[in-house]
This record gives structure tokens, sequence and C-alpha cells, in this order.
């Protein structure tokens, strides 16, 4: 187990080595001069050459990335963000645990109510509740973001005043980013838990617990939905990758200082470091957590343990 | 089975029913005598609050309630001491300064004369203030004794002693900033009225009042200064107490704030000006005529009423009122789509032309672009908009690739040298500003001597000849002035606005 | 209708039309999914015909009508500059279709071209080309459509190859998985025992035996790529005005939201209704064209 | 001996929105106590559901029970409760079914799946329970120290053996086991059938053996019930039905088992196809594909008639009032 994961974080490496790679190509084709973007259309020339200069922005292409990997892999350092003159690392840690925040609680809304809706539309199939729940899931899956996002401020903030629009302080606060932000993943995690229910319904083994005078909530729960529950998790996991990349749009609405933001803002100043760094940790973080999530099917499914033995 | 089934739905929306009885709870009414805190809403958090690393508004805004200047300006817009007892200017390029004495870093170190040399110097040397304190000469520094000191200009500026009010010029403890080293941003040690005590980045900054400052105590000990980028939000949360004042209130909301009897909108016409730039190198728009015939084709008040919705004022000079010498009665031109056919004609473009017009992605230069597009089609000018990420929008105007633009300008002091040097002088031709790239001797000439003649009529002569000759040149037309909408709670009282966008919020009282 | 087509293409060598017939009275059957054809006929004629259908110009621009709710003159009533909301999304459908096909066009051709490759010739080839879409996955699809934008510049265009690039990797994966099922039947055997070279086997043989899939992931990838676009648009990184992109335009309402919610409303609207409509489209055509799912 | 079990006129359909299919249609069986019964025929001819309708495992919707009785133990299964028939599953009936490699939960202990059942109805302490159930997979041939093993980690045969551990773990009054050997080889069969034919005796149960293939009847059971498109043509002694098959439908089924003992050059096939059940012939469902069809045949649905003692076919052509010509 402990060589599979460690055989599992060193495949990592030769990923992340393209991510760096590819992002800093993409920066470097990036039009606009990170430099006199620093200083403002009023700095004069020479100051915005001698930065540019400090920057290192003067080298060659594979010089300048040559430099950011030694520094990265050398120092295990992620450089200093041209705007805030900050260690980058210290931008992101200060930006990461928000967004982890409500992509993780975004993921244990969709989990909380899609996963029970899902069992619930699958054993009562083709009732009324199903076709509620399903039709409802349709359209949640079709519903951007951002659209919910201020729908939920018009209603809740505006209209009834019940929650704060802005801000990821209290639990309170992070209702609405996470309801939005989950609401796709519930639909999702709602339809995937209904079809392989459906399908784990459907098995032998199923029948063989009914046969043996099982309860049909234990027949529904520990046979079925524990079975269920292997596709369910990848789901899970691809969501979560997904919410953390889709965090950037609720962050925007609802005003959290989140990854997403960081990075967008970023991108908007040139601060290539800073963007380097957080695409780096969001790719780190959307790796363990597949990572997590096999693991987690060798915990639930005992056929896939033995392959790791 | 189905009973099962109706208990689980019954316990999710149970569940659900009491999230939301949840969330009901709080808020509630503030009393005001008991008020202690102080929440502010920006709409950006500050980069840094190392008064040398950055330039910008927001962390202007912060560095203010932290740190001072040496000198103030007081009421009637005249320099004053301020941690300085006193200042002179010896000659054109040397002022002399003498400190205040027994002034406590929040550090509890006392200020020196070193800690005011070494802010100043260093403050020189770094390229992000450049634009402010670039004319300093970092080799002249001589300290006089343990309060007064000596420094020269590399050239004579008149205006350099406004410059030196900007945050730019706190004075740091030199103690702190070594100490810090590379996380002195975060760590920030000033003399001012409040001190730092934590900071979310990207979400909120937090202060604690300073006991021992040395100027009037702030009537609160604590003050919250939270980043909310979206307008809505900032109106939501002031409307909701959740702040005592928001910053940059959207025009949407204006009315809104206005008839809200627990709220009060505040306003201040501010120094940016919003301007329609042309590329004056590049045809058609280096011919005068077609500048005009474009002006005439506009309705400028129309423009920056539906895109602005009646924040700012309609620029009619390319300086704002507030800042010194401005003069009002320069040359105008009215909305006029037949005299602006016969300029176009005249010009040799009887059918008009293609042209491109370039802006960032901000809501309302966007609006103004689209509004703009839609005026100029009345004389055949076929334009098409075209939204630039602001990095690359700035690096494409550097290089001279636009025909039409719109950017704003913002003269960081009252004085007019920084108003008007950037967007017209040679030596910002492109990279630096101008970039119209406006190449006209005369007003070159006069902008070099108004930095350099001290006030007076004469100096007012000049700054004069520079407006008439640009509305007479117009080499970019000026639309509006920007203005700081900040809203508060009623409560909320002794707020000064300045036109620099950042306000000194520590002279804020509580009361009825 | 297009992917019917499609599939015809793609099967008229050995197979008859009547597996294409199977396809199409399993997809009648499903209710939903011919709902969502029809709703994705009327948009793609919407589409075509704006020019008539439209009342107003996209950017027909009325400054003295701004911000009219809806009535009968303008029946999503006008926006902040007194433009016709119901016309801009006439016109919408243009760019969010586009945006869509196309994007996702580009994601298939180059993704499915990969995928077939690798899950082909298997090996050290196979290696290289997952080893770089594993890459490309391991950035979430939002970010990476973020970085290529910026990088490219905002336009049309640059949108529609940023969502496109970034779907790459999911078609390159399901083809694979499909070709390397595929490559080892008999018919493909016998084509190789016969000696057709390589690429005439990829693409006679094995590519249309694994349209399946990639039809089905592309309609419902399509309604993703619009919600990208409009995403990236909603922030910023999307399309010039007066263009009336469905995303910039709800971005541009919500501004406005507390007093004309119809700004972003309508566009909200639209975007949710084809997204719907494709995405119950391409859980019709799966069941379809997979008859073993559905039981 | 008295009959275990008694099922008459049992109708079950399965009903969609395009079709009804009636799998079961006025079926009668029964068996005695100790006596094994096989139950034959070709594949959908019903002889699942009517298991499944024994246990009252149906799945529904899309089945139904439409009519009929499964009396038990002199009592009606199907005016049990949803919870009596949980007492009687698994404890008085088991079911052992087709594919021994997907019956059993993947992702559950063999060991833990045989306690589950004796946990259902017996009251016993954690231990008590955990000996039982090793004590079960010792019975059925498989060492105790492989009760924490998961059912991937077992041959076919051995899945099978777990399989019947479970169904007789609660020591059951019916096992019903359904084509328990197909599934796997033939060697493993034998194994498997001689396993269950030993256990039979030994725990003194009756047993409902659904299969297809004659030769395992003629094998293990006391009784065989021929079946044909949701009803029982045929009922009796294996012997007696196999020295003396009646009914046209059996005697084409033993005329297509290929023997060594007669030289023929080709096997004796039953002409045409099983009919549609959504769509079943009139009169008697055999009648399209009987060589001796009559008119009657075509209107009117034959009753069981008694032939010898215990032996009873449904056919006209063993109905005196129809031979003599009305």
């Amino acid at each position: 187990m402990i060589k599979y994961i460690a055989r599992r974080l060193l495949m990592l490496i030769p990923v992340l080595l393209g991510v760096t790679f590819i992002v800093f190509t993409m920066m470097y084709i990036t039009p606009g001069d990170p430099a006199r973007l620093v200083l403002g259309e009023s700095a004069p020339e020479e100051a915005v050459e001698a930065l540019r200069e400090e920057m290192g922005l003067n080298d060659p292409f594979l010089v300048q990335y040559f430099n950011y990997m030694k520094n990265l892999i050398v120092h295990r350092d992620l450089g200093i963000s041209y705007v805030t003159r900050q260690p980058v690392m210290q931008e992101i840690v200060a930006a990461f645990p928000s967004t982890l925040k409500l992509a993780g609680s975004a993921v244990l809304f969709a989990i909380i109510l899609g996963i029970p809706i899902g069992i619930i539309s699958a054993v009562k199939k083709y009732s009324i509740f199903d076709n509620v729940t399903m039709a409802f899931a349709l359209i949640g899956i079709s519903m951007p973001v951002f659209w919910l996002g201020l729908l939920l401020i018009l209603l809740f903030s505006v209209k009834l005043k019940m929650l704060p629009s802005s801000g990821y302080a209290s639990f309170k606060h992070m209702i609405l980013p996470a309801v939005s932000l989950g609401a796709q993943s519930v639909a999702i995690i709602a339809r995937m838990t209904r079809s392989s229910m459906l399908e784990v319904s459907g098995q032998d083994y199923i029948r063989t617990a009914r046969a043996k005078g099982q309860k049909e909530g234990t027949v529904v729960l520990k046979h079925a939905f524990r079975n269920a529950l292997i596709p369910i998790s990848t789901s899970v996991g691809l969501q979560f990758g997904s919410l953390l990349g889709g965090a950037v749009l609720t962050e925007t609405i609802f005003s959290i200082p989140g990854i997403g933001r960081l990075m967008v803002d970023s991108i908007k100043m040139r601060d290539f470091p800073l963007v380097q760094g957080s695409v780096l940790v969001i790719s780190v973080a959307f790796c363990i957590v597949n990572l997590l999530v096999d693991l987690y099917y060798a915990y639930i499914d005992p056929r896939v343990k033995t392959q790791y033995k | 089975m189905s009973k099962q089934t109706i208990k689980k739905i019954v316990f999710v929306l149970t569940v659900a029913l009491m999230l939301t009885a949840l969330a009901g709870c709080g808020g509630g009414q503030t009393d005001v005598t008991e008020k202690d805190e102080l929440i502010v809403a920006t709409a950006y958090d500050a980069k840094s609050l190392d008064p040398h690393a950055v330039n910008e508004v927001a962390a202007s805004n912060v560095m203010l309630q932290i740190y001072n200047t040496l000198v103030v300006l007081d009421e009637n817009g005249e320099v004053v001491p301020s941690l300085a007892e006193s200042f002179e200017q010896v000659d054109d390029v040397t002022y002399k300064f003498t400190i205040r004495k027994g002034v406590k870093f929040h550090n509890g170190d006392e200020v020196t004369v070193e800690d005011a040399v070494f802010s100043l110097q260093r403050a020189a040397t770094s390229p992000a203030v450049a634009n402010l304190f670039g004319d300093i000469d970092p080799d002249s520094f001589e300290i006089i004794d343990d309060t007064s000191f000596t420094f020269q200009l590399k050239g004579a500026n008149t205006g350099f002693l406004y410059n030196l009010v900007h945050p730019g010029a706190s004075i740091l403890s030199k103690k702190a900033v070594e100490e810090a080293g590379d996380n002195y941003a975060m760590n920030p040690v000033g003399t001012g009225p409040f001190k730092f005590v934590d900071w979310k980045k990207g979400d909120r900054i937090e202060l604690e009042r300073f006991e021992d400052y040395f100027g009037e105590k702030p009537a609160f000990s604590k003050m919250t200064i939270r980043a909310i980028p979206e307008a809505t939000n900032r109106t939501i949360e002031l409307e909701s107490g959740g702040v005592d004042v928001a910053y940059d209130i959207s025009a949407n909301d204006v009315d809104r704030i206005e008839e809200n009897e627990d709220l009060r909108l505040n306003r201040l016409v501010d120094n940016q000006t919003q301007y329609l730039g042309f590329n004056n190198q590049k045809e058609p728009f280096n011919d005068k005529r077609v500048r005009h015939a474009i002006r005439y084709a506009l309705d400028i008040p129309a423009i920056v009423d539906a895109a602005w919705k009646g924040v700012g004022d309609v620029a009619i000079g390319p300086m704002s009122p507030n800042i010194n010498y401005f003069k009002a009665d320069i040359k105008q031109y009215e909305n006029n789509i037949e005299k602006a056919k016969e300029l176009l004609a005249e010009a040799g473009y009887p059918d008009g032309f293609k042209t491109k017009l370039w802006t960032n992605e901000r809501q309302e230069r966007i609006d103004m672009a689209t509004i703009i597009q839609s005026q100029l089609k009345e004389i055949g000018i076929e334009v098409e908009v075209e939204i630039l990420e602001w990095g690359s929008y700035l690096e494409k105007l550097g290089n001279g690739e636009q025909e039409m633009f719109i950017i704003g300008w913002t003269g960081q002091s009252s004085d007019p040298d920084l108003a008007l040097y950037g967007p017209l002088s040679e030596e910002t031709l492109g990279a630096g500003a101008n970039f119209s790239f406006f190449l006209n001797d005369r007003v070159n000439e006069l902008l070099l001597q108004g930095r350099r003649t001290p006030d007076s009529p004469e100096r007012e002569a000049i700054y004069h000849e520079i407006q008439d000759i640009f509305a007479e040149e117009l080499p970019w037309i000026p639309l509006c002035h920007g203005e700081a909408v900040v809203g508060t709670q009623n409560y909320v009282k002794n707020l000064e606005l300045t036109p620099f966008g950042f306000h000194p919020l520590y002279k804020i009282t509580f009361g009825e | 209708m297009a992917e019917a087509n499609a599939i015809a293409k793609g099967k008229k060598e050995n197979k008859s039309n009547s597996q294409l017939m199977g396809v199409w009275i399993r997809l009648k059957k499903n209710r939903l999914a011919i709902f969502g054809l029809v709703i994705l006929i009327l948009l793609i004629l919407m589409a075509i015909f704006a020019d008539i259908l439209a009342p107003y110009g996209y950017d027909e621009q009325n400054l003295q009508n701004t911000f009219q709710t809806p009535n009968l003159e303008h029946p999503f009533g006008t926006d902040e500059f007194g433009r016709d909301i119901l016309s801009r999304i006439i016109y919408g459908s243009r760019i969010s279709l586009q945006v869509g096909i196309i994007a996702v066009g580009i994601a298939v051709i180059i993704g499915g071209f990969l995928g077939a490759v690798a899950g082909y010739f298997s090996g050290k080839v196979d290696n290289i080309i997952m080893r770089c879409m594993d890459v490309l996955l391991s950035i979430p699809q939002m970010l990476l459509a973020i970085s290529i934008v910026a990088a490219l510049g905002n336009s049309l265009a640059n949108l529609m190859i940023a969502v496109g690039v970034s779907s790459i990797p999911q078609y390159a994966r399901i083809v694979r998985a499909s070709v390397i099922s595929i490559k080892n039947q008999e018919f493909v055997e016998s084509a190789k025992a016969t000696g057709s070279n390589d690429l005439r086997i990829i693409f006679k043989h094995v590519i249309p035996n694994c349209l399946a899939p990639v039809i089905v992931q592309a309609t419902l990838g399509i309604g993703l790529a619009i919600l990208t676009a409009a995403g990236l648009s909603f922030i910023g990184l999307g399309i010039k005005p007066p263009t009336p992109e469905w995303g910039a335009m709800l971005s541009g309402g919500r501004m406005y939201i507390r007093d004309y919610p119809h700004l972003t409303l309508f566009p909200g609207i639209a975007i949710v209704v084809t997204i719907f409509a494709f995405n119950v489209l391409g859980d019709g055509l799966r069941d379809a064209l997979d008859p073993k799912l559905k039981q | 001996m008295g009959n275990l079990l008694e099922i008459k006129n049992l109708s079950i359909e399965y009903v969609t929105d395009e079709r009804t299919n009636k799998a079961v249609n006025n079926l009668n069986l029964k068996i005695r106590e100790g006596e094994t019964l096989g139950f034959v025929g070709e594949t959908g001819a019903g002889k699942t559901t009517t298991a499944l309708g024994i246990m009252r495992l149906v799945p529904s919707p899309p089945g139904r029970i439409v009519s009929g009785e499964i009396i038990f133990e002199g009592e009606n299964l199907l005016e049990k409760t949803e919870k009596e028939m949980r007492e009687i599953r698994g404890n008085k009936i088991s079911m052992i079914f087709q594919d021994p490699m997907t019956s059993l939960n993947p992702i559950m202990t063999v060991g833990e799946q045989i306690e589950e059942v004796i946990k259902l109805h017996e009251d016993l302490p954690k231990d008590e329970l955990r000996k039982r159930a090793e004590a079960m997979l010792e019975t059925v041939g498989i060492r105790k120290e492989r009760f924490d093993d998961y059912p991937h980690e077992f041959s076919g045969g051995m899945k099978q053996r777990v399989v019947i551990a479970m169904g007789l773990a609660c020591n059951p009054k019916l096992i019903i086991a359904d084509e328990p050997t197909t599934a796997l080889d033939v060697t493993i069969q034998a194994q498997v059938l001689e396993l269950m034919k030993e256990l039979k005796v030994k725990f003194n149960t009756s047993m409902l053996l659904i299969t297809h293939d004659l030769g395992v009847v003629a094998e293990t059971c006391d009784y065989v019930a021929i079946m044909y498109a949701g009803s029982v043509l045929e009922y009796g002694n294996v012997e007696r039905i196999y020295n003396n098959p009646l009914h046209p439908y059996t005697v084409g089924l033993f005329n297509s088992i290929p023997s060594l003992d007669e030289d023929k050059d080709k096997l004796d096939v039953i002409p045409g196809t099983p009919p549609d059940p959504a769509n079943l012939p009139t009169g008697c469902k055999f009648h399209p594909r009987c060589s001796k069809c009559m008119e009657i045949c075509k209107q009117k649905m034959p009753e069981p008639i008694e032939v010898e003692e215990g032996h009873y076919v449904s056919c006209f052509l063993y109905d005196k009032d129809v031979k003599e010509g009305r």
C-alpha cells in the first residue's frame, strides 16, 4: 500500500513538471509587460526598465524557465510576486484555505444532498419524487454557477435579508457560496447515485440479500449503496477537482479571496510567479484528491485492494 | 418502505429549515454610543503595506491610517508640517526638514532623523514610486543635527512638496524594515493613529488604535478594512449594517442609498480624468480636423450620464477642477453633427472611415465605448470596439498600436505638473503615459517651464496657456472626472474625503 | 441532426442503415430527448434566421429607453443602453452555438486523433501522448481555459480555442479507450492482414467504430463548452461588445440586478435552456446508442 | 407425507409501458416434505419467476403476482405481510441463485455474508455467530480460515459452495435452487450436485431444483415438473416420466437429448420457437409447435389429467372425453 502511494506520488513529478512548463510558456507568450503593470502608466520608462531587469524579464525564455525551476526544486521556493513583492508561497497560503473551504463545503453539500436524493430516486424509481428530483437535477446541471449565485444573492441577501452576500468568515457566510457552487454537483452526484444504485440493484447479490430475509432498508444501504459508492466516489473526486477550478466564479460573485480569484487577478496583472504558483498548487491539490479517491476505492472495494498489495 | 422515504425527506427538510433559521439570526441595531469599531468596505485589497513597494489607492488608503508623512495638506490645500516640525525650501532644489520630537513608532521606538532620511532615500530609489520621488537625488541627503536634515532634487520642481503628502513619502522605522526583510509588507510599523494587527489577504486588514499617537486620539479603537470587489455586495453590506463605510458605491446604488434613512452618501469629484484618446501620429487622427469632427459628433454629457449614471462630472478640460490653475473658460465644443460631417469632408473623409476603439475591461469604459461607437456611426465612422485586458492594453498603448482608446489619468497631487506632464509631454511619449503620442513643442516647453517656476501668477499663466493649446489641438477628448462616492451609516460623522481616493478614516467619529 | 449525419457517414461502410434507424427509433421513444432535440432545432433556426426574427438590431441603442421592463414592444425589456434584450438573446444564440460547436469540434478532432493514435499504436507513442493528456487534465478545465485566453487575448476565436483545447484530454481518453477495445477485433485484424496502412485503418475502421461514445460526449460537451465560455465571459475574459454573448450579458447586467433583474434573468434562462437541451439530448443519445445501458 | 408447498393457479406478469409479459400462467405445483422436485423447461419458460414468486421477490414494478395461492406449511404466502415474509426468507425457504459469480456481494467477506443470514433469523452472540458460520463453511467443504476472504478470491465452484452454505445456514424447510450448476465447469457441477444431494439429506430439507438439464434431474430429483410458457405441462415421479413421457413437449425434450445408445443421424428438434410471453397463443400454449395438434387445442387450455398415480399431464390427447369424440 505504502509502496503504491509512493509510486503514485512519484508519478506526480513529471506531470507537475509538465504543468509548470505549460503555464510558464503560456505566461511567456501572454502580451503585456509585468514591470509596466506593476509600476502603472505614470511611471518613467527608466524605472520600468530597471524593474524588468530586476525581475529577470529580459532573459531568454529557457533561462527564465530554468531559473524558475532551479529555484523551485533546489530552494523549494515559488518565487516573489511581481506585484506585492511578497513570497508567492505566502500569498497562496493566505488564499488557498478559503478556496479549499469553499470547494470542500460545496462538495459536502453536494454529498449530503445528492446522495440521499439519488438513493431515494433509485429506490422509488419512476415515482413522483424521482421524476421531480431528476427534472431538477437536469436543470441543475444546466445551471451556470454564476447565475445561480446571483439569483441566490437576489433572493436571500437582497429580498429576504437572511444571509450575507460576501465574505467567508463564518458558517453563515459560506452558505450561499457553497450552495451555488455545489448545486451543479448535487445534481451530478444525485444522477450518478441514482444510476449506479439502479445498476447495482439489478445485481444478483441484491436479490441474494433479499432472499436472506434482509430488511429492504438494509438491502439498500448495506448491500446496494456500498457497492454503488465505488462509481459515486469517482464522481465526487472529479467534482472536487472541477469545483476547485469553478470556484473562481463563485469567489468573484461572493467576494471571497480564494486562489481562483488570486490567479485571475494575477493573470490580469501579469504576476507570473503568482499565476505559476497558484496553478501548481491547485494541480497538486487536484492530483492528491484523485489519489485519495483511488485509495478510498481500495478501502471500499476489496477487489482493488488486492491489486495494490 | 415508503414510510422510511418520507422520514428521510422530512429529515432533510428539517435540516434545511434549521440551517436557514440559524442563518436568519444575528444582525440587529448598532448602539452608537458604545460603538468602538469602524468597518470599512473597499473595492480592492491593498497589494502591500510597504509604502515604497506599490503605488495604488487601496494600499495608500490603509497606509494613510498607519503612517505619517512629514507634511500634509490643510483644509485650504496648503502644504503644512505634520511629522515634520518645520520645513523650508533652501533654494530651487534644496529642502530642509526638521522633525517633530518625541514621536513614537508603533514598536515603541522614537522617530529619529535617521528614520526620516532612510525612508525618503528608500522612496527615492524605489521604482514603484519613481513618478513621485524619482526626482530626489538619493546621494544628497545630509543630516544636520538630531532633528533636521536636507536633501536636493535633481532638477527644480515646484510641485514636489505636494508629492510629499502622498503615503509613498511615509516615514518608516529603519529598524523595523531591516529586521523584517522580505516580510515587512506584512508587518508594517509606522507612527500613525492606527497600528497594524492582522491581514487576511484579499479579505480584510485589521488595525488597532495606537495609544501613543502624537496627534488627536481616534474615537474608536478598532478599524477593519474589508475588500469587497463586487459593488453590489458593498452596498448590500452597507444596507445590512455589516459595514459602516463603503467605498466606490456604484451609480445604480446612489439613489438607493440616498433614499435610505439610515445611510448617507458622501461625494467628492476627484482628480481623475477619463478621456477618449487618439493616436496623434497615425492617420487620420494626425489631422486636427478629424479630431474636432469626432468631438462635434459626440454628445459627451449623454455619454457620461449613460455610462456613469450621474457619478462624476463631465470634463471640460484636461484636468480636474480640484487642481491648481484649473482654467474654466477654455474653448468648448458643442454636439453638432453637421459641423462634424463638414470637418470630416474637409479632411478628406466625406464618407467617414473605419477605425478601432480600444478600452480595458472596466464596465463604465466599455459602456462609454459602446455609446461612442453608435454616435460616431452617425458621421460615417465605423468603430470596432475592442476590449483588451489591462496588461496587454498598456503594452499595446505603449507601442503605439492604438487608433482610438479610452483611458483615465489621475493627478496624484493638487499640483498641475502631475496632472498634465504625463499625458502631454515629449518625455512621456508612449511608454510614459502620453499614449496619444502628442507632440507639441510649445506645450512641451511650457510643461518644463511650469515645473521649475515657483508658484506665482507667472506659473498660472503657463498652465493656462497649456490648457488653451490643449483645447485647440484636442490631442484627446476629455470625457469626465471621477468622483469618490462613499456610502456611510448615518451615525458616521467627520468623514473627510480627499480627491486622491484614500481618505483619513481615523478622523471619523460616531454620533446621532 | 448533425450527429445523425455523422453516424451515417461513419458507418456507411459495412453497416446497414438499419442500425441508424434503430438508434432513431430508440431515441424517438425518449420524450425528453426529443424535447431537447426540438429546442436545439429551434435554437439553430433562431441562430440562422436571427436577422429576420430579431425585432431590433443587437447593437441598436436607444438611450432614451434604457432599462425598460418587459413590455409589448420589448418582450424581454431593454438594457442599460436601451437595446432590446430579446433581439440580443436571439443574436446571442449564434455566438453560443458557434462557441459550443466549434470548441467541441476542435477538441473532438485533436483529442480524437491523439486518442486514436495513442490507442492504436500503444507502447511509447501511447505513453507520451497520454502523459501529456495527464498534464492537461491535472489543471482544472476552467483554469486552463482562463490561462489560454489570457495568453491569446480576448476574442471569439480565442475563446473557442481556449475552451476547445482545454477539453482535448477528455476526448483523447474516450477515443483511446474505445480504440483499444476495437483494434483487436476481427475486422481490424483482417484489414491489417490485407496490408492496409495504419492511418487508413485508423480512419476507415477504428474511428467510425468508436463514434458512439464520442457523439454522446460531444453532445454533452457542447453544453459544457457553452457554460465554460459563458463563465469566461462572466469574469471578463470573453468577447468584445456589442457582441451579444449570453455570459457577457449576464455579467454586464449583474450591476443592475437589484433594480432590473430582467437584465440577468433572460440571458440566464437562455443559457439554462440551451444547456438543458444539449444535456437531455446527450442523455437520450447515450441510451439510444448503447441499448445495453438502458434496461 | 404432507405437502410442504403447494402452488395453485399462480399467474405472474411483467407490465411495462409497451407490453405485458405473462411469465407464469395458472401454474400448479406441489412439493412434499423431504422431496426434491425438478423443475424443467426451456429458457424463458418462467421457472425463475415462479421461484421468485414463491419468495415473493418478483421485482415490482414491473412484476406483479396476478392471482393464485402459494401454500407453504398450510399458510398462503401471498397473504403474508412483508415482515412475515422476511422471517420466512432465508430461514424457512432459502434460495440458491444461478450465477455464483454475481450472487455474492463483492465487498463483504464470505463469512460476513453467511453470518448475515444467521443473524437475521437467530438471536446469537457474536462469537457464536462466527462459530456457526465457520461450521457452515466447513460443512460445504471450505476451510474456516477462509472466513475473512472476499468472494473474488474464490473460484466459481467454491463460491457456489459459499452460496449453498448461506442457503442452508438456517436449516430451511425448502431450498429453491435456480440452475445452481449452469455457470460451473462440468466437473465442478458434479461435485456441487453431489454436495447438495448430501446436504439435503443431512438437513432433511425439501428442494425445488430448477434446471433445463434432464440429466441433472434424473440424478437428483424424486419428482419432476415440465414447464412451458408459464405453466406445468406434465408432472410426476421421475422414473415414470422418464420411462413414459406423455406430453408431446416432454417427448420432444427427451428426443432432443443426444444419446449414445441410439444411433441417430440427427437429433429430433422441436420445431418452432418458444412463444412470445407478451403474445401467448390461445388454447394450449404449445399447440403451434405440436405435431399432434387438434382443433380443440387451439381453443381450450387443457386441464391436468392424472393418467397414472401421481403422474399428471395437461394435454387433450389423454382426455378421454376428447378422445372418444366428445
